[in-house]
């Protein structure tokens, strides 16, 4: 009993979130060498993931002076676990499902929150300048869209009629909600974008900041954070192939795998922003959250509402 | 078996929540005080899952989450030592406040140890969220609602209480920055500083060509 | 020690390489590393397993270059490639590292990776400290409490001065501000520039140039235009490439590093492009500004950075014709007017016209160039229009940092790069220094 | 867990917060005293809603009152400061001498 209900979830959300950000980091390297039309041979080996991880094992892991080192070492590991909480509430099928709470999109809604002070942390720790304003930079901006993912997730549960991601997912066996929304994925992506500090939303490790965040990082620390962003990423795709995709609903197919077709695509798309839109200007973000996308979000809400109702 | 482990977390989470909650007055940083008080938040909200309050509880996860975040990018912005990389000492009455912590702490003991209270624990069934759902917006609906007006009018009294213009014109016009002991001379910024040595170099190298 | 099982995986992996650029060194080197397999440019020395060393390090900057190669994680090496090691009087007294010398840029790539797999297998030793490793000021306090002075403000704990507020630039808010140094070896700073800073939250408040950034090699080609007949479509050719080095720099920048490298595969084999290669090149520099076009790059510059007619004016070259001036020195030279030469102009003057007048101007100069191989025109002129700016024989386009102090103060970090990204700043000399 | 131990742990994050805010000079600090205090105050809305109350919505509606008191606390809080700080650049009680008055 004990093994089903406590030792199996927590496996499966561990090796999914690893597994996955292996994946992520081939993915992700894969991509740019091919944009970058590096030869085909090596950008798709399918073992480059671990000879960087053994470049990374293999460095030196510097200490910045005089770090906050508790923090330090401790913002890696809870942005990490933060991943493997927003996971654990994704349900794999019908019977299978990891923490099925009853509010299970709060507490993704709470996960996103605690995002941003883990990342904050992560930055501030260092005690050096552009960490600090790589962090300082991703809170102030960070702020701005977690009200569009509040709206875009009460959006999703108004169907339903329940904050349970099993019952989210059931509410959409007639019609995805990508189709029933049509705003509502659209903008959520844009969240995990800033979830994640992915591509155009990467204010945290931008390129202007020499990797903020991550500039004082190296070797072994720098692959945990790196770990810890590509998990998150994991289980942001996760989270939108189950409210937007119809989860693990699908035909032909068991319900786990449609489930990790359905996040990898959403993955892909991700990656694909990544490598093809640049990062916005702060002052340019700011104006845009506020102006259009929180309209937009209320808009998609009041659709979801009207449609429910209807 | 369920009830031991319930237990063990309870506790846990209670020591958690008084510990740092007790922290935030002791650190030197004002960002780890912040954030030594989510975790204190944190620690409560699971007590209240384990009390079967399942909203109430993930909600004060990301209610607090933001507040505290909101409160860690103040401080550094206002306040004299940032990182927390200067030891600093900024309280007054310690004593007093100590006791009188202390004594209401007592007090508030005293009548939950003494005190009567009915043994009517929420029935098994009962659905939380669902309850709470319809409370809010059935029978409760003025006070939910109020508390949403009162919301709104937070929103637009910080916006005029902190914009930069005022009613008469800018909100800081006249204004003398403290003096840094009681009575003494204003601090001036870096930038009036910068001022001062300027024209006071100036008048040293009028003073030089004079001589000359 | 026995190689891990991690090393021997690391050797197989892209080497990290940080590259500190250094005097009258083009940025080729660096584009040709990021085009390499295998080699991955990093942005901070803290990510890299090789710090490469181009062109000559000037002996005041060289401690700035010890304290970037003491971040670099162990294990390290530095290869010095077109100027000599500059370390040896820092590091007298220690022990002395292998110096590696790399001498042409051909080899580089090689020897990178000869020298990585050396590091890893153990065959070569990691190169030590240059600094000593302590704080640069002792981390205790004297005051009540050990914050350092007496009273609040007093002192300065820990060698760290306390925050002092300044008034906010937009609305006047007294805050913290953040003074720290940045260059001569930062990467979204032209190579060589150092300047102290004071920012509050993203804004810049003070931009203070330490020292100007290196002057830039200028091709040789515009150089002997002054003096003999060069073929006109060689000229413009060179202008097309700098042109597009530049480009390719804005979108790394702007984290767009597939546009950026395949920009640079445009730009690397230039110089020796047939006439037939030249259509070919119009086709695709075509469909690289669509591509940004439709992604964003250009209006991500909308109003950003905008120069004043006086500012503009004192740039020139390309900086001033996307600030709505028609000079040039090529309308003023029969050859050009013969090829139907016009001036062509943006309005605005900030770094989205900037970027569009880069672009119009590569169409222009692939155009001209294409024609001129036809017709094999040449030209001697005493003005040349550089792709830097005004070339004469008496003068060479100026180093124009100074201008930074009052250009950058009120914009965001993000856009003050943006902004430098886009100008010529440094001064141009020719290849082995301007008389 | 009972209702006693629960009343107590709520009874300490009171005592804690009321040392708090009573003995820290900077505003900010004060306010985390009062957010503390409040936190003490949920716990105790909470533990009676579940186990004297029989659960009835109220109690978890008193809750969800306080965590709105908190919110518009910590607003107004915020803005005073930033009010107090405009025109006298004071982030500290002492300074606010002319309040006294």
């Amino acid at each position: 009993m004990i093994l089903n209900e406590l030792l199996l979830p927590i496996f499966v959300v561990l090796i999914t979130l690893i597994l996955g950000a292996g994946v992520v980091d081939y993915l992700h390297h894969a991509t740019s060498a091919l944009g970058k039309q590096m030869s085909l041979r090596r950008s798709l080996n399918p073992l480059a993931p671990l000879y960087r991880l053994g470049l990374a094992l293999s460095q030196q892991s510097v200490i910045t002076e005089h770090p906050d080192r508790l923090n330090l070492r401790l913002a890696p590991a809870l942005y990490f676990a933060l991943a493997a909480l927003g996971l654990a509430v994704v349900p794999w099928s019908a019977d299978f499902i990891p923490a099925d709470l009853v509010t299970g999109m709060v507490l993704w809604g709470a996960v996103e929150v605690l995002a941003t002070v883990v990342i904050f942390l992560c930055g501030w720790s260092a005690n050096a300048h552009l960490p600090l304003l790589g962090a300082y930079r991703y809170v102030s901006l960070g702020l701005s869209y977690m009200l569009v993912s509040m709206f875009v997730l009460i959006g999703v549960a108004l169907p339903a009629e329940s904050l349970q991601l099993s019952a989210v997912v059931e509410s959409q066996r007639e019609i995805w909600n990508v189709l029933r929304q049509p705003m509502g994925l659209p903008l959520f992506l844009i969240v995990g974008l800033g979830l994640t500090f992915w591509g155009p939303l990467d204010f945290a490790s931008s390129p202007d900041l020499d990797r903020g965040i991550s500039a004082d990082q190296s070797g072994a620390s720098r692959l945990v954070w790196q770990l810890a962003r590509y998990a998150m990423l994991v289980a942001f795709s996760f989270m939108a192939a189950t409210v937007f995709l119809g989860g693990w609903l699908g035909p032909w197919l068991p319900g786990p795998l449609w489930l990790v077709l359905k996040a990898t695509l959403v993955l892909l798309i991700l990656l694909w922003m990544g490598h093809n839109l640049p990062v916005m200007t702060p002052d340019k973000f700011i104006s845009v959250a506020w102006v259009l996308l929180l309209p937009l979000s209320f808009v998609d809400l009041i659709w979801a509402g009207a449609l429910a109702l209807w | 078996m369920v009830g031991i482990w319930t237990d063990i977390t309870f506790y846990l989470c209670a020591a958690i929540a008084v510990f740092s909650g007790w922290r935030v007055f002791r650190t030197d940083s004002m960002v780890r005080a912040s954030f030594l008080l989510l975790i204190s938040f944190l620690a409560v909200g699971v007590i209240m899952l384990l009390l079967a309050a399942v909203y109430l509880g993930t909600a004060l996860f990301f209610m607090m989450a933001v507040e505290m975040m909101v409160m860690a990018l103040f401080m550094v912005m206002f306040m004299m030592n940032p990182a927390g990389l200067n030891p600093m000492n900024m309280v007054h009455q310690p004593w007093v406040a100590a006791l009188l912590g202390f004594a209401v702490f007592t007090g508030l003991s005293l009548v939950a140890v003494y005190g009567e209270f009915p043994a009517n624990p929420a029935p098994a069934d009962l659905d939380p969220v669902r309850s709470l759902g319809r409370e809010l917006l059935g029978d409760s609906m003025l006070v939910f609602e109020s508390a949403g007006i009162a919301l709104l009018a937070t929103m637009i009294g910080t916006v005029v209480l902190s914009s930069h213009r005022g009613r008469y014109g800018p909100a800081n016009e006249g204004s003398e920055p403290p003096g840094l002991d009681p009575g003494g001379p204003p601090a001036k910024s870096a930038a009036q500083k910068q001022q001062q040595r300027e024209e006071q170099k100036e008048q040293e190298e009028d003073k030089q060509d004079h001589d000359q | 020690m026995a190689v891990s099982l991690w090393q021997r995986l690391a050797a197989r992996a892209s080497v990290p390489v940080f590259v500190a650029s250094g005097k009258d060194e083009p940025d080729e080197i660096q584009d040709m590393l990021w085009q390499t397999g295998r080699i991955k440019l990093v942005f901070t020395p803290r990510h890299a397993s090789l710090l490469v060393v181009t062109g000559q390090i000037p002996v005041e900057q060289s401690q700035s270059l010890a304290i970037i190669h003491d971040q670099l994680p162990h294990p390290r090496a530095t290869l010095w490639c077109g100027g000599q090691p500059c370390f040896e009087f820092i590091a007298a007294k220690r022990a002395p590292s292998p110096q590696t010398l790399v001498a042409s840029a051909e080899d580089l790539p090689q020897r990178i990776k000869e020298t990585q797999k050396q590091l890893l297998s153990g065959k070569r030793q990691s190169e030590p400290d240059l600094n000593p490793d302590r704080p640069p000021a002792p981390w205790q306090g004297k005051g009540d409490h050990g914050q350092g002075g007496e009273g609040m403000m007093g002192g300065k704990p820990y060698g760290r001065p306390m925050a002092m507020m300044e008034a906010d630039l937009r609305d006047g808010l007294m805050l913290d501000a953040l003074e720290f140094s940045v260059g001569p070896f930062y990467h979204g700073l032209p190579a060589g520039l150092m300047a102290s800073v004071s920012l509050q939250g993203d804004v810049i408040l003070k931009w203070q140039v330490e020292s100007p950034p290196f002057p830039t090699a200028l091709p040789s080609v515009f150089v002997r235009a002054l003096h003999q007949d060069t073929p006109l479509a060689d000229l413009e050719i060179w202008r097309v490439r700098v042109h597009l080095q530049r480009l390719a720099r804005m979108m790394a920048l702007d984290g767009l590093d597939c546009a950026a490298v395949r920009t640079l595969r445009l730009a690397g084999p230039l110089p020796c492009i047939t006439q037939a290669g030249l259509g070919a090149l119009q086709k695709q520099v075509g469909s690289l500004e669509k591509h940004l076009r439709k992604r964003g790059f250009f209006a991500l510059g909308a109003g950003i950075g905008e120069l004043d007619a006086q500012q503009a004016n004192l740039m020139g070259g390309y900086v001033g014709r996307a600030c709505g001036m028609q000079e040039d020195a090529r309308s003023t030279s029969k050859p050009y007017q013969a090829l139907g030469f016009t001036v062509s102009c943006q309005d605005k003057g900030d770094v989205q016209s900037r970027r569009l007048q880069l672009f119009a101007e590569v169409h222009q100069a692939i155009a001209l160039a294409a024609k001129a191989g036809r017709e094999e025109v040449m030209l001697t002129h005493e003005e040349i229009e550089t792709p830097v700016g005004r070339l004469t024989k008496r003068q060479a386009p100026k180093d124009h940092s100074e201008m930074l102090q009052s250009l950058l103060p009120g914009m965001e970090w993000r856009e003050a790069l943006m902004t430098l990204a886009s100008l010529p700043v440094a001064g141009a000399t020719r290849e082995g220094g301007w008389q | 867990m009972t209702l006693t131990m629960l009343l107590i742990v709520g009874a300490a994050l009171i005592g804690t917060g009321l040392y708090g805010a009573l003995s820290q000079q900077s505003f900010v600090m004060l306010m985390m005293g009062l957010e503390l205090m409040l936190n003490g105050i949920m716990l105790y809305a909470v533990a009676f809603w579940a186990l004297a109350g029989h659960g009835i919505p109220e109690g978890q509606l008193l809750t969800i009152i306080v965590m709105a008191v908190m919110a518009i606390e910590m607003a107004m809080g915020f803005a005073l400061v930033v009010a107090v700080f405009r025109t006298s650049q004071a982030d500290t009680t002492e300074a606010l001498q002319d309040l006294k008055h």
